[in-house]
């Protein structure tokens, strides 16, 4: 059964130095206000992964929270590069990390297989690709039924999940709709997990089919209103393409992103996903 | 009479008359996502646009900046997990074409979308594959569409990111159960075609205006020209009205809050 | 594109003499009226594909369409046997068939690779089973990461799959609401598909993450009203329980199981499955 | 005060009171089903109940007769795939206890669903293994029902359908990521628990009434009894008026249409 925490609280409990951490959402739903939680508590070495990086990570690595990404696209999308992250691998600022690096089927199917308990997931990928040369985690085996090679890559199985939803029930049952991402998979795949969320109410009203994670499979629900700025929560907010456009300028320059970071996280409660 | 258009629309236009009513489109963001709305918002109403975010056919009103506006999902008819995308839908067979853009192309149409330069100190880090790995081997066929230029179009990529033909156009020689791989390459300039034997790519039609001169100038490798070289039919008036009120709308959509 | 086809020339086109055919439904939406129309169509040597055989398997082998049975749980769900595969298991009648066993997470786990268009699944599965021992379609994998010994177990790819659905719009998109099974997965796993509906609506009006499979992912869809009784259509009509009960003894008497058939089946129009 | 009440009432009670409230538990069909149930309904409104059509928490005001009856999705707080039942939520670790019933079980708990007899010529074909194989593997621990005879209770089951101890009781010893197998077998006579060396199977408390000569007489093996033999405490009051309920509204609702 899940604990009701504040963010404060859920963050201080189960993110710790050097922890394996999922924050998840793909584009839709990211954590950001859990994110800056983060930051604010100064966490270091954390080997982050994600599918898509987004500005969230630039921000974590920017904050020198990361000693290694594990990810399989890492942009500002439809913008253009993260530049945080650019720096800190090419030029090793605010602190040099170690990259891991997939494609977006390997790491889906990686999540998946998390959050199915298995070691491994297979998946026919990686044909002719030069990520096998890089990663070592990337693996081949014959099936035994055809002798086709298919690849194989670990499971995702982090210490700690972070996603952000719709709604919880007081039982701690969350609604996630719309953009699913590997949401529910980062929560099953990982031994602690934090499910921040828009509101806290008394009847999900959920399809008999819907995506609901039940409270009994979570650790900690936080409120973050507007937690998922300046991405977006389907039913309640859209995203603010200008700020991952702003965003761009605010990266590229250190002074600029320490100044924003100031301003926005250090300097803000842990609703600072409100002002993103 | 002629029309006033842009390089940019001559490859936009080209890129969405590529798609065909019925087809079923895994879309990368950017321009192909452009081409492929403009399809379907034109000669292919019933093509089917799968975007990686999990959104099964999709009918955004706007393009989506990112791969998973909130357009997406609202417009789709239903969407699925990251996970069932990758396994069920791409993996499992369902989509026909792949419409991929790249930071960098070679001869044998690989695509690089992870460095320039060396992978342990990389002089640029760019994002990385994405879904565009597996698109480009699990998809029936694929389209690339990018503008033409002497950085992007290299002899051969510093990474291969994703296969188009491999370092020696065999790349996809007796593998099993993959796809047929590029079959285009649409730039501002021209249409390009791997070469039935060498899979190397050959311009097969130049846009209209353009020179062999200027392809020569914007490719790093010594291109080749099919013997049929065509010339590429121009954009017609409802495109180009489609075409620029889509990125009208688009334009107004993002600058909002 | 789907076709819209009546039941007759969906089973006639694409259910051929000797081909694997997967008719899903997990006791929820089973196909009974389009398995009728197989048995009127005296279809034979098909390889029946299911994971929980269930009373529509009970009349497909006792009418003698059957070679070979792949499944996991073959009875008469809260009531016993199923009369029909036991007698032509055990004494032949009406014609010996082969039976292929697995369990319901093998089964599951290959209908999902199935559709995930993989040759094997791999599962943490049949430890300390016998059934390995009698199904040589089980094998084992050593995962290249841990080291852990996993099962293996060839996907299901079935030459045509039936499902029974709530709804399709005019275009061809199925919604599947309630227990929703292996029925995507089978769909979605198969050469060929036919989805029986209630009823052919403008609108499917489903939620965001409905479980709706495309009309370009289906070959045929057939209107079969009260086809999925007496399993039942969620939001439709319940399951006739009572019926699953009479089942027993009709089924454990060759000739009041030919009656039952002639009368019910054979002398029937293609919407038997309303009497059932 | 001493209550009336049958001895299949008192195999039911005992079951449902091995379940804590909050374990989340994987309920088969029939009398798992019945004892999963009336814990609900009494002790343990928290329990967690999951059913393999892919029911999650679900709370069926009457026992289904089919392990997917619609009363079961439409109490549930989510349905999900079956394949994702079985893979996240039981192979995925989510499941403290499995809850099985059987046809055979032998001294060292394994489960025979499959047949009695011959594999290639059966005397009686039963059911087949449906989830119990994995259900048995892949739970935190499992709890046996069913009903005490000399024909259940055998020494060797014909077929292991679903691993209990092995045909040795060391089938579990250094298998990684397997659960710790039956912990307790409830039947209308006594409650047995698996010995902590050999993983024979032990009566650990006779239920009231019930003697050590009628459970010899209906146990194929040399049945053991442990040293600290214990009296199963008898039903309560609202336990036995909640099952009667349970089943009447269970009767009265399976024999409608």
């Amino acid at each position: 059964m899940a604990d009701f925490l504040s963010l404060h609280n859920a963050v201080a409990r189960y993110v710790e130095d050097g922890a394996t951490v999922a924050m998840e959402g793909f584009t839709h739903l990211i954590p950001f206000a859990a994110g800056h939680e983060v930051i604010r508590q100064k966490k270091r070495d954390l080997t982050l992964i994600r599918m898509t990086p987004d500005l969230i990570y630039d921000q974590l690595i920017g904050a020198g929270c990361a000693k290694k990404v594990i990810f399989s696209w890492g942009g500002n999308p439809g913008v253009g590069s993260l530049h945080r992250l650019r720096d800190a691998v090419e030029k090793g600022w605010p602190c040099k990390i170690e990259i891991l690096e997939h494609s977006h089927a390997a790491m889906a199917c990686a999540f998946e297989a998390g959050a199915a308990g298995l070691p491994l997931a297979v998946l026919r990928g990686y044909v002719g690709s030069e990520l096998p040369n890089v990663n070592n985690q990337i693996k081949f085996i014959d099936c035994p039924f055809t002798g086709e090679r298919l690849a194989a890559v670990p499971s995702v199985r982090p210490d700690v999940s972070i996603v952000h939803a719709q709604r919880a029930d007081r039982q701690g049952n969350v609604l996630v709709e719309g953009i699913v991402g590997v949401q529910k998979e980062a929560v099953l795949a990982a031994k602690h997990s934090i499910v921040t969320v828009e509101e806290i109410v008394d009847e999900l009203n959920a399809q008999p089919n819907a995506c609901v994670i039940p409270g009994w499979a979570i650790s900690a629900i936080a409120i973050a209103e507007k937690g998922a700025l300046p991405s977006y929560t389907h039913g309640y907010y859209d995203r603010n393409n200008r700020f991952y456009k702003e965003w761009d300028a605010i990266a590229r320059d250190r002074e600029a992103f320490s100044q924003w970071l100031d301003s926005n996280v250090y300097n803000a409660a842990d609703n600072a996903g409100e002002k993103a | 009479m002629s029309l006033e258009y842009t390089a940019s629309e001559m490859m936009t236009v080209t890129a969405a008359r590529a798609l065909e009513n019925g087809m079923t489109c895994f879309v990368g963001i950017g321009l192909p996502s452009e081409a492929a709305n403009l399809a379907r918002l034109t000669h292919a109403p019933d093509v089917v646009l799968i975007y990686e975010s999990g959104t099964l056919q999709t009918k955004p009103d706007v393009l989506p900046l990112s791969i998973g506006d909130g357009e997406l999902c609202e417009s789709a008819l239903t969407t699925v997990s990251v996970p069932e995308m990758f396994r069920y839908w791409l993996q499992g067979g369902k989509v026909s074409v792949g419409f991929l853009g790249t930071a960098q192309i070679d001869r044998y149409a690989n695509l690089n979308t992870t460095l320039i330069g060396d992978y342990a100190s990389p002089k640029v880090r760019l994002p990385g594959g994405g879904g565009a790995p597996e698109i480009a081997t699990n998809a029936g066929e694929v389209f690339i569409t990018l503008k033409h230029s002497k950085r992007t179009f290299v002899k051969d990529v510093d990474f291969i990111t994703t296969l188009g033909f491999g370092r020696d156009g065999k790349g996809r020689d007796s593998v099993p159960n993959i796809g047929r791989g590029p079959t285009r390459v649409i730039t501002d300039l021209c249409v390009m075609k791997p070469d039935p034997e060498t899979k190397e790519l050959v311009v097969t039609s130049l846009h209209p205006g353009v020179t062999r001169e200027q392809i020569i100038e914007a490719t790093s490798w010594e291109i080749r020209f099919a013997d049929q070289l065509e010339s590429t039919p121009e954009p017609n008036a409802r495109e180009l009205e489609v075409l620029r009120e889509l990125k009208a709308r688009t334009d107004r959509h993002h600058a909002g809050e």
